[in-house]
């Protein structure tokens, strides 16, 4: 599995300054950052370029890159630190794998920088976001072009922190500042096993560099590979909102919705799917760590489903629903070789539709004076006319209509979970199946309560089309859901493209029939919109929750009870602990010392009676020291 | 140039400034702080040109001066510096400027009914530890070094006392004491050696290298081990020697705390790498277990109780002895990558949580309270504050692309092969480090607007209004008072905050993204010091990858 | 039945004595008959000639290793040395006695002693100009007996040296201007122990003499190395040792140190705390080498255990103390048990670095309590010296000077480095450890981690509390007590930075002569 | 009659004087318990000289006598200058120098 080693051609031209694609978006956001009101005016027009010039760089990389001998390039920037046996070189790694992502965030990142121009035009703090919106682009494409652990390493936590800043990005509201806090602290979570598995590679190896660990990978034994694979998982779970640490993901809904569509839908919280399938030939190795893999992504995939059902805020659903979706990119990679190049293309497809959807539901705020709540929508479809029709493209997309991105690449996952075969595979194609099922649930759901019945608006809301800077995108995008599942499973096969990452995809042989997989699917599918139409369609939405409603449904408004265990299990006992070591400080340690003072203090002033100022006093411990002088000299000598 | 006396200048010039300084009348306070900040400025450009004197590749120390100063205890003025001390001097050049600016317009405190003091005495004493801070990195003779060591206290102890919080005389008694007796008990161990030199060698010495060739019983090692780490634990502090901290570094003047914390507790665990290892190498390898589970209960221990301070200066002072906790676990894991790591965490340590001190000390200024819920929402206001706060705030977590991720990871990467167990908690540590820092920036920047800077629409003409230092109370009363409509009055930073912050974010960054010209200062002089201790310089892990057995379980 | 021969005399080995002794002598007759306008002044210069006199002869008798008066004196490096130390220190003392700036009744000693206190005469007098002129020959006799104690090389020489160095000293506490009561009190303490003690060191005597047939030094050593340590011999050393501990001010002999500091005039004190250290720790040095020294297994516990004690106790009991005469009174307890350090430091028989080492600490701290008790004659109220703690308060706003000054006295006391405080104790810290006897140097050091707490109590008076309003004021000295501090203050400092010289001499001083 | 018996007696008579050192208030009485002592002390000085044959003891026993009279003198010149302020000679009324 050493195809990822680079073939050692001399990079010249256009690849040697694939770097470029990095520094453009940086070089934004610091000019922003530094540049300060002065770039008030043209600061977001000049963002937006950026990300631009970096899509079109990438593109022009990728199809240099189709001309090399095994389709990677690895560029050595600088030596980032070597001391003792570490040695950490600041490079690059651009290859299909790699390849496929730079274009994606590049590509959805341009076009939600455009959307944001319309969508901002407003806000005070518009250069902010946008130098935010740059680095974090910068970040996300360090991650994914870095060519070590380590660089990886350095992106990820840069996108946790652009991911913060732009979840707090309107900071007055204690609940976005809250939940910028509880994204980053469970990231860090995910960090640690990330953190760890490099320090254990470096320990048994002595590298961190994708090529070194992966040339070697062999030499491990299989415990070691099992641990490395699982700390991995730890932070991809962490990045991608997976089970056990989804819970931040729908409370980052607080930062501004194109955020949304860009961080916490297509690009950032894939990063997971990437570190995974970037370790493939760890995993490989790993059938152990692997099988934990599927068994987060199904029960992610159904706990998103589930809690997307419950809600009744627009962006919260949408957030699930991306939980879940990840949940169907982790089974895939975790059925290994096979699944590869499957979650990739439902991650590509995904990126597209739940953008659109994401930056639709943008739309639909922005007509609705930045409500969230479902229950206040309803008959929008004439208003939004543009905006109804690419959502629902993308709806249908998502749900898996035939012959839209979601279906081709949601079979294809669905497909190989079955062919795994045994329990097993029944289990997991049944899940899979099951959560398709859901997901037409609640988004039939969604879309009923939000474009469809009678107007629930509140007074003074006259609904609006959003200005053409912002519908742009959302129809590129709605094409995109569209055509990319066709594109890419049927007429570029990315597992093709991926083959010199991914190595031959072999054809299994199919234990059901793709052909009755995807009728099956698409019943269930049908049922569950009908069943939503049965629910919310026929009649007529009450404008506030209902209270009495089955512990179920209450158990998926809450998340599953997601953040109760959090509390409980976490950060009640952490505020009882740090109280009681305050405590213990303050009495303990530091009041030993200072009982010690005041017990030397108090001695003295117990001796000091001794001191009557009587001379016979005086003169009788005389005496006695004498005496004992005499007596100590006498049984020294005797 | 090798030849010119460069560490004796370091020393030398800020003595001589500090005493002129001292002989202005109180009156000349402006001239005294233009002199001050000229002297630290000169001693920041020595500290350059030695380090362009200084030949990596050379010999373990160099730039020597050394002259017989007590020929009848075998004490000699002996100066000389390696890689390690040669990057705690710059931290030294670097940080004093700037603390002079963060200073610049201090007022002592206010003594009810008096007259005002004057701030030249500060400035005095500021340049006089400057000098000293130089000698105790600069020496290369124990005596010379211990004596150093104690005088820094002096200067230290007056600048608590007589500038510091409300609560400055306890601070600074603390503060002496604790380290007094660390010092004493050390003092024991400094003749001790010199006895065991004098029996092994005909006549006793305090020189590094002839100590450094010793052969001493393994149990005599043990007890002079004890007395210079206790010294150097107060001093760095590890948990449980570090109660004092808190309180000085709540107490004293921003700039005394940042030159405390940044560069006087380094002092410690330079201790630790210079002394206590290359002198007592077993001593070392047999009680290092002991010290690292010091080490790492402390970056657990203070990381916890950093979460449940409230007075902002306090949590820093906190976050420095979870930081201390890694250096240590960085130099007690015996290799060359965590020590390098360790060394590097002394010098971003010092930029880091300067700059964070720095902050925090603006934000004081302004609101006259050190108290977290006194502020609130400040971000909206001042959103360079803010950012300069977030920035040193991500430094002191060890976010990648800041100075600190650097040695965090080297620590942590070095001290795994040896010490997987004490490294896997040590991690966790990282995750609270995310959490003390977000929660006080959260407290302090994000949200409504909140606490003392609250004034009413009319007056709020301004910003400019800075309130007079009167520590933590008063802050309370002005919450309580009728909310009526009410805005935050606070400036951003302003030109000579800019102009003191921007150096330090500048290194923050640089050294983040290119750290290695440091590393390559610092790591012959680890090197050395593995060597003393018996321990492979060529890293922890076989170069060759792949020492483990192949095959799996599959 | 032969002839009786007189016993040789080197007067030139005697000239330091001579000096002294001489000087006293021609300062009772002057005080017999020159009239009273001219005493002050021909006093003082006969006491300062007899002591600088003295300090000279010591000097050119550098070197001399000899035996004289039939044995009876020894004039070697240690009683040199010692000799020299306790001219300078009663030289400046001479200088502290005679400050006629400070008072406004221009002395800080009593009219005239024999008008009861508090009567209708004592207070007219007390705004007289009259002094009790007789404070210099005692003075000088007492300075004479001290340095006659550290050459003794006989016990009966040594007990006479004793009560020659006390009874001055006893008169001298009570002859205090202010506050007779307590100056009297002080007298009277100081007197009736030191007698009682005076007695134990005689009864020693005896039975030393009983066991030994000899009160020789020398031959007490042969008889040690002979016959070994008899009971009687050992139970003799015992009480010898109690009665030089009661001078030393080593606990449990201390109880009389912290009153009669406190009550005796400020400049006196200083005196006492200087120079009868140096002497009496003279008297023990050739005590334990000389006679006793081939039996040091006898000692060395005894010495080591008292030197506990005495750390400890003088450490914790100065930490409540409110006086600064009183709180210095216990720092010099302490100090005594940091002395007994260096004496542990002996080598058996009187080899090691210990015997240099002790006299080094000796001289530094001399010099740097007189120094310190110095400036306490400054400090002043309405009626006399300001000796409460709390009215120290501030001290730094109202005379910089000063409590810089005190501030340096009180590191150097505290054994700060750069401080000859610092030298001093790293002198004979090492002297112990090289005899193995680290724990006794880690708990002196814990002990000195202590004492330097109450230290560090006044240096947060003075600089860091605010003066009270009705706070004492600080005098302006004259050029006597001037010249005090400023040599005190430049020794504290010499003797911290560069102690090379003189630490030379000690070493080179440290051979006695059997 | 042994040379022990003078040597206890003069134990004893040391003794005495001490207790009544501790004993006795007014100070002139335990000035001369210590005289006591001193005498004591003679005793014993005396009794070595002849146990010895030497002749020290009893020059020591003279030196000791004068020694006692000046301190007699010194004593008591104190012990009046104090009476004549207080009216008292008891030891216990001195005790304003304490603790």
């Amino acid at each position: 599995m050493n195809e990822v080693v680079p073939a050692s051609v001399p990079v010249d031209g256009l690849l040697s300054v694939t770097w470029l694609v990095i520094v453009l978006p940086l070089a934004g956001a610091a000019l922003l950052l530094l540049g300060g009101r002065r770039t008030d005016r043209w600061g977001h027009l000049l963002a937006t370029g950026t990300v631009v010039a970096a899509f079109a760089l990438a593109v022009a990389c990728t199809v240099a890159l189709t001309e090399r001998a095994g389709r990677a390039v690895s560029l050595d920037l600088f030596t980032f630190i070597e001391t003792g046996s570490l040695d950490v070189t600041a490079g690059l790694l651009l290859d299909p794998l790699s390849a496929v992502f730079v274009l994606l965030i590049t590509g959805v990142g341009a076009l939600i920088h455009v959307y944001s121009i319309g969508y901002m035009a407003h806000d005070p703090g518009r250069r902010r976001f946008f130098a935010y919106l740059n680095l974090f682009v910068a970040a996300m494409l360090l991650l994914v072009l870095g060519n070590s652990y380590v660089a990886l390493y350095v992106g990820w936590e840069g996108v946790g922190l652009a991911s913060y800043l732009l979840i707090a990005f309107w900071h007055t509201r204690p609940a976005a500042a809250t939940a910028a806090k509880k994204a980053f602290l469970m990231n860090r979570v995910g960090d640690v096993g990330l953190a760890l598995a490099i320090f254990l590679m470096f320990a048994q190896l002595g590298t961190t560099s994708y090529a070194g660990v992966f040339g070697s990978v062999g030499l491990l034994a299989g415990g070691t590979v099992t641990a490395i694979g699982l700390l991995l998982l730890l932070g991809a779970c962490g990045k991608s909102g997976q089970f056990p640490l989804q819970a931040w993901l729908p409370d980052a809904m607080e930062g501004p919705t194109p955020v949304s569509a860009l961080i916490h839908a297509a690009t950032m919280v894939t990063a997971g799917v990437y570190l995974i399938a970037r370790s493939a030939p760890l995993y490989d190795a790993t059938p152990t760590a692997r099988t934990v893999v599927l068994a987060v992504g199904a029960v992610t995939l159904l706990i998103g489903a589930i809690a997307g059902c419950a809600h009744d805020d627009i962006k919260k659903v949408l957030a699930y629903s991306t939980v879940s979706q990840i949940g169907y990119m982790f089974l895939a990679v975790g059925l290994g070789p096979v699944g590869y190049a499957a979650a990739i293309a439902h991650l590509l497809a995904h990126g597209f539709f739940k953008a659109g959807l994401f930056l639709g539901a943008g739309s639909v705020m922005h007509a609705m004076d930045d409500s969230v709540d479902m229950r206040r929508f309803g008959g929008l479809a004439r208003r939004l006319p543009i905006t109804f029709v690419t959502f629902g493209l993308g709806y249908l997309a998502l749900i898996g209509f035939p012959f839209l991105s979601g279906w081709w690449t949601k079979d294809a996952i669905i497909e190989v979970a079955l062919d795994r075969g045994g329990w097993s595979g029944w289990v997991l194609g049944g899940v899979a199946v099951l959560g398709a099922g859901l997901t037409a649930f609640y988004m039939t759901r969604l879309m009923l309560m939000t474009f469809f019945g009678t107007p629930r608006w509140e007074d003074g809301v006259h609904p609006h089309e959003a200005p053409p800077s912002m519908t742009a995108p959302m129809v590129l995008l709605a094409v995109g859901s569209v055509a990319a599942g066709f594109l890419l499973v049927a007429v570029f096969p990315l597992s093709g493209w991926l083959e010199p990452v991914f190595g031959e995809p072999e054809e299994a042989a199919h234990l059901v029939s793709p052909l009755v997989v995807s009728i099956v699917v698409t019943v269930v599918v049908a049922l569950g919109a009908l069943t939503a139409w049965l629910y919310v369609g026929r009649r007529e939405v009450p404008t506030t929750a209902p209270v009495r409603v089955s512990p179920v449904v209450t158990a998926a408004r809450r998340g599953l009870y997601a953040d109760t265990v959090n509390e409980s299990l976490v950060m009640r006992p952490g505020m009882w602990l740090t109280r009681a070591l305050v405590w213990l400080d303050a009495r303990g340690v530091d009041g030993a010392v200072n009982g010690a003072a005041a017990a030397l203090g108090g001695g003295s002033a117990r001796l000091g009676r001794v001191q009557t100022g009587f001379v016979r006093s005086y003169a009788l411990g005389i005496l006695g020291g004498a005496v004992l002088v005499a007596g100590a000299l006498l049984a020294v000598t005797a | 140039m090798s030849d010119v006396p460069w560490l004796v200048l370091m020393i030398a010039v800020p003595a001589v400034g500090a005493a002129v300084v001292a002989a202005l009348p109180a009156a000349r306070e402006a001239l005294a702080r233009q002199l001050a900040l000229a002297v630290s400025l000169l001693v920041l450009l020595l500290a350059v040109l030695t380090t362009i004197a200084f030949d990596p590749g050379g010999e373990r120390f160099q730039l020597t001066t050394s002259v017989a100063w007590i020929p009848d205890f075998g004490v000699e003025f002996a100066l000389g510096v390696d890689g390690i001390a040669l990057s705690m001097l710059l931290l030294i050049g670097v940080l004093v400027p700037v603390v002079v600016g963060a200073s610049w317009r201090d007022t002592p405190p206010p003594r009810p009914g008096r007259p005002a003091r004057s701030m030249t005495a500060f400035w005095a004493w500021l340049l006089l530890l400057e000098s000293l801070m130089v000698g105790v990195f600069a020496a290369t003779d124990v005596f010379l070094f211990y004596v150093f060591f104690e005088a820094m206290l002096v200067p230290m102890y007056f600048l608590i006392g007589s500038f510091g919080g409300p609560n400055r005389q306890y601070a600074a008694v603390k503060f002496f004491l604790y380290s007094l007796l660390g010092g004493l008990v050390m003092l024991a161990s400094v003749i001790g050696l010199y006895v065991v030199s004098n029996s092994q060698l005909g006549e006793g010495t305090f020189a590094f290298d002839a100590l450094r060739q010793l052969e001493i019983d393994p149990n005599v090692q043990k007890l002079l081990f004890a007395g210079f780490f206790l010294a150097f634990a107060i001093k760095a502090p590890l948990v449980p020697f570090h109660t004092w901290l808190p309180d000085s570094g709540a107490e004293a003047p921003i700039g005394g705390a940042v030159l405390l914390v940044g560069v006087l507790d380094k002092v410690g665990t330079f201790g630790f790498l210079r002394y206590c290892l290359p002198l007592f190498p077993d001593a070392s390898r047999d009680l290092a277990p002991w010290v690292l589970v010091l080490a790492v209960a402390g970056i657990i221990y203070a990381a916890l109780l950093a979460v449940g301070q409230s007075d902002m200066k306090r949590l820093v002072s906190y976050t420095s002895i979870a930081h201390f906790g890694f250096i240590a676990l960085g130099i007690f894991a015996f290799t060359t990558e965590a020590a390098t790591g360790a060394v590097l965490y002394m010098f971003n340590h010092g930029i880091a949580t300067g700059l964070l001190f720095i902050v925090v000390g603006m934000v004081i200024a302004r609101g006259g309270s050190r108290q977290i819920r006194d502020y609130g929402g400040l971000a909206a206001k001042a959103p360079l504050l803010a950012g300069v706060f977030l920035l040193a705030g991500l430094a002191s977590l060890a976010l990648p692309g800041t100075n600190s991720f650097v040695s965090e990871f080297l620590v942590l990467i070095g001290a795994f092969p040896t010490r997987p167990v004490f490294t896997i908690i040590a991690t966790v540590g990282i995750v609270l480090a995310a959490l003390y820092v977000l929660l006080m920036y959260q407290r302090v920047m994000h949200g409504p607007p909140r606490g003392v800077l609250l004034v009413d629409e009319d007056d709020a003409g301004d910003g400019d209004t800075v309130r007079p230092a009167s520590g933590g109370t008063g802050a309370t009363a002005v919450l309580e008072a009728p909310v009526r409509a009410r805005v935050l009055a606070v400036r951003d930073l302003s030109r000579r905050e800019i102009a003191v912050v921007t150096p330090l974010v500048a290194l923050i960054l640089v050294l983040g993204v290119y750290p290695q010209p440091l590393i390559e200062l610092i790591s012959p002089a680890v090197e050395a010091t593995m060597i003393d201790i018996g321990v492979d310089p060529g890293g922890s892990t076989p170069a060759a990858p792949g020492s483990t057995g192949t095959g799996g379980t599959d | 039945m032969g002839a009786i021969e007189a016993p040789e005399l080197s007067f030139a080995a005697l000239a330091p004595l001579l000096f002294v002794f001489g000087a006293a002598a021609v300062g009772v007759l002057v005080e017999a008959f020159a009239p009273r306008a001219v005493r002050h002044p021909v006093q003082v210069a006969i006491a300062l000639v007899g002591t600088i006199g003295a300090l000279v002869a010591t000097v050119l008798l550098a070197g001399t290793q000899d035996v004289t008066a039939a044995g009876a004196l020894a004039v070697d490096g240690p009683a040199l040395f010692l000799q020299g130390t306790i001219a300078v220190l009663g030289a400046l003392s001479v200088l502290l006695f005679s400050e006629r700036a400070l008072d406004p009744a221009r002395s800080a000693f009593v009219a005239a002693a024999a008008v009861p206190a508090g009567s209708v005469r004592d207070r007219e007098l007390a705004t007289s100009e009259r002094v009790q002129t007789e404070v210099y020959p005692l003075a000088t006799f007492a300075i004479g007996g001290m340095m006659l104690f550290t050459a003794a090389n006989d016990l009966l020489i040594m007990f006479v040296a004793l009560e020659v160095l006390s009874l001055p000293l006893y008169l001298l506490c009570g002859l205090a201007r202010r506050r007779r009561l307590l100056s009297q009190e002080a007298a009277v303490k100081y007197f009736l122990l030191g007698a009682f003690a005076s007695a134990f060191f005689l009864y020693g005597l005896a039975l030393v003499y009983g066991a030994t047939g000899s009160v020789r030094l020398s031959d007490v050593r042969v008889a040690v190395v002979t016959e070994g340590g008899s009971a009687l011999m050992v139970l003799g050393l015992g009480l010898l040792v109690v009665g030089l501990m009661f001078k030393a001010s080593v606990a449990p002999f201390h109880s009389w140190t912290p009153d009669v500091y406190q009550g005796a005039p400020t400049a006196v004190t200083a005196f006492m705390a200087a120079a009868t250290k140096v002497a009496a720790f003279g008297a023990v040095l050739r005590l334990l080498y000389v006679a006793f020294g081939t039996a040091d297994w006898t000692w060395r516990p005894l010495i080591y255990g008292l030197a506990i004690v005495s750390m400890v106790v003088g450490a914790v009991l100065g930490l409540t103390q409110t006086d600064v005469k009183r709180m210095l009174a216990y720092s010099s307890i302490a100090h005594a048990g940091f002395l007994l350090t260096g004496v542990i430091g002996l080598g058996p028989d009187g080899t090691g670095y210990g015997l240099a080492a002790t006299m080094f600490y000796l001289l530094a701290y001399g010099l740097t309590t007189l120094g310190a008790f110095g400036l306490i004659t400054l400090v002043r109220d309405g009626d006399g010296e300001a000796t409460h703690l709390s009215q120290w308060a501030g001290l730094a706003q109202r005379s910089p000077l000063v409590a810089a000054l005190m501030t340096f006295f009180l590191l150097a006391l505290a054994g700060i480095p750069l401080t000859s405080g610092f030298t001093g104790k790293f002198a004979v810290f090492r002297a112990a450890i090289e005899v193995g006897a680290w724990p006794l140097v880690v708990t002196a050091l814990v002990a000195s981690a202590i004492a330097a707490f109450f230290y560090l109590r006044v240096v947060v008076l003075m600089y860091f509390s605010d003066p009270a309003p009705d706070g004492p004021t600080v005098g302006v000295p004259g050029l006597p007590t001037t010249i005090v501090l400023a040599i005190t203050a430049a020794a504290t400092l010499v003797l911290g930075v560069l102690p090379g010289s003189v630490l030379d001499l000690a070493e080179s001083a440290a051979v006695f002569v059997g | 009659m042994t040379i022990t018996n003078y040597l206890v007696l003069a134990a004893i008579l040391f003794t005495i004087g001490a207790v009544g050192v501790l004993v006795r208030r007014n100070a002139i009485v335990v000035f001369m318990c210590i005289e006591l002592m001193l005498n004591s002390v003679n005793l014993t000085l005396i009794t070595f000289a002849r146990s010895t044959g030497t002749v020290e003891g009893q020059v020591i026993a003279l030196f000791v006598m004068v020694v006692a009279a000046a301190e007699v003198v010194v004593g008591l010149a104190i012990i009046m200058s104090i009476y004549r302020t207080r009216r008292s000679a008891s030891v216990d009324d001195v005790n304003l120098l304490k603790y």
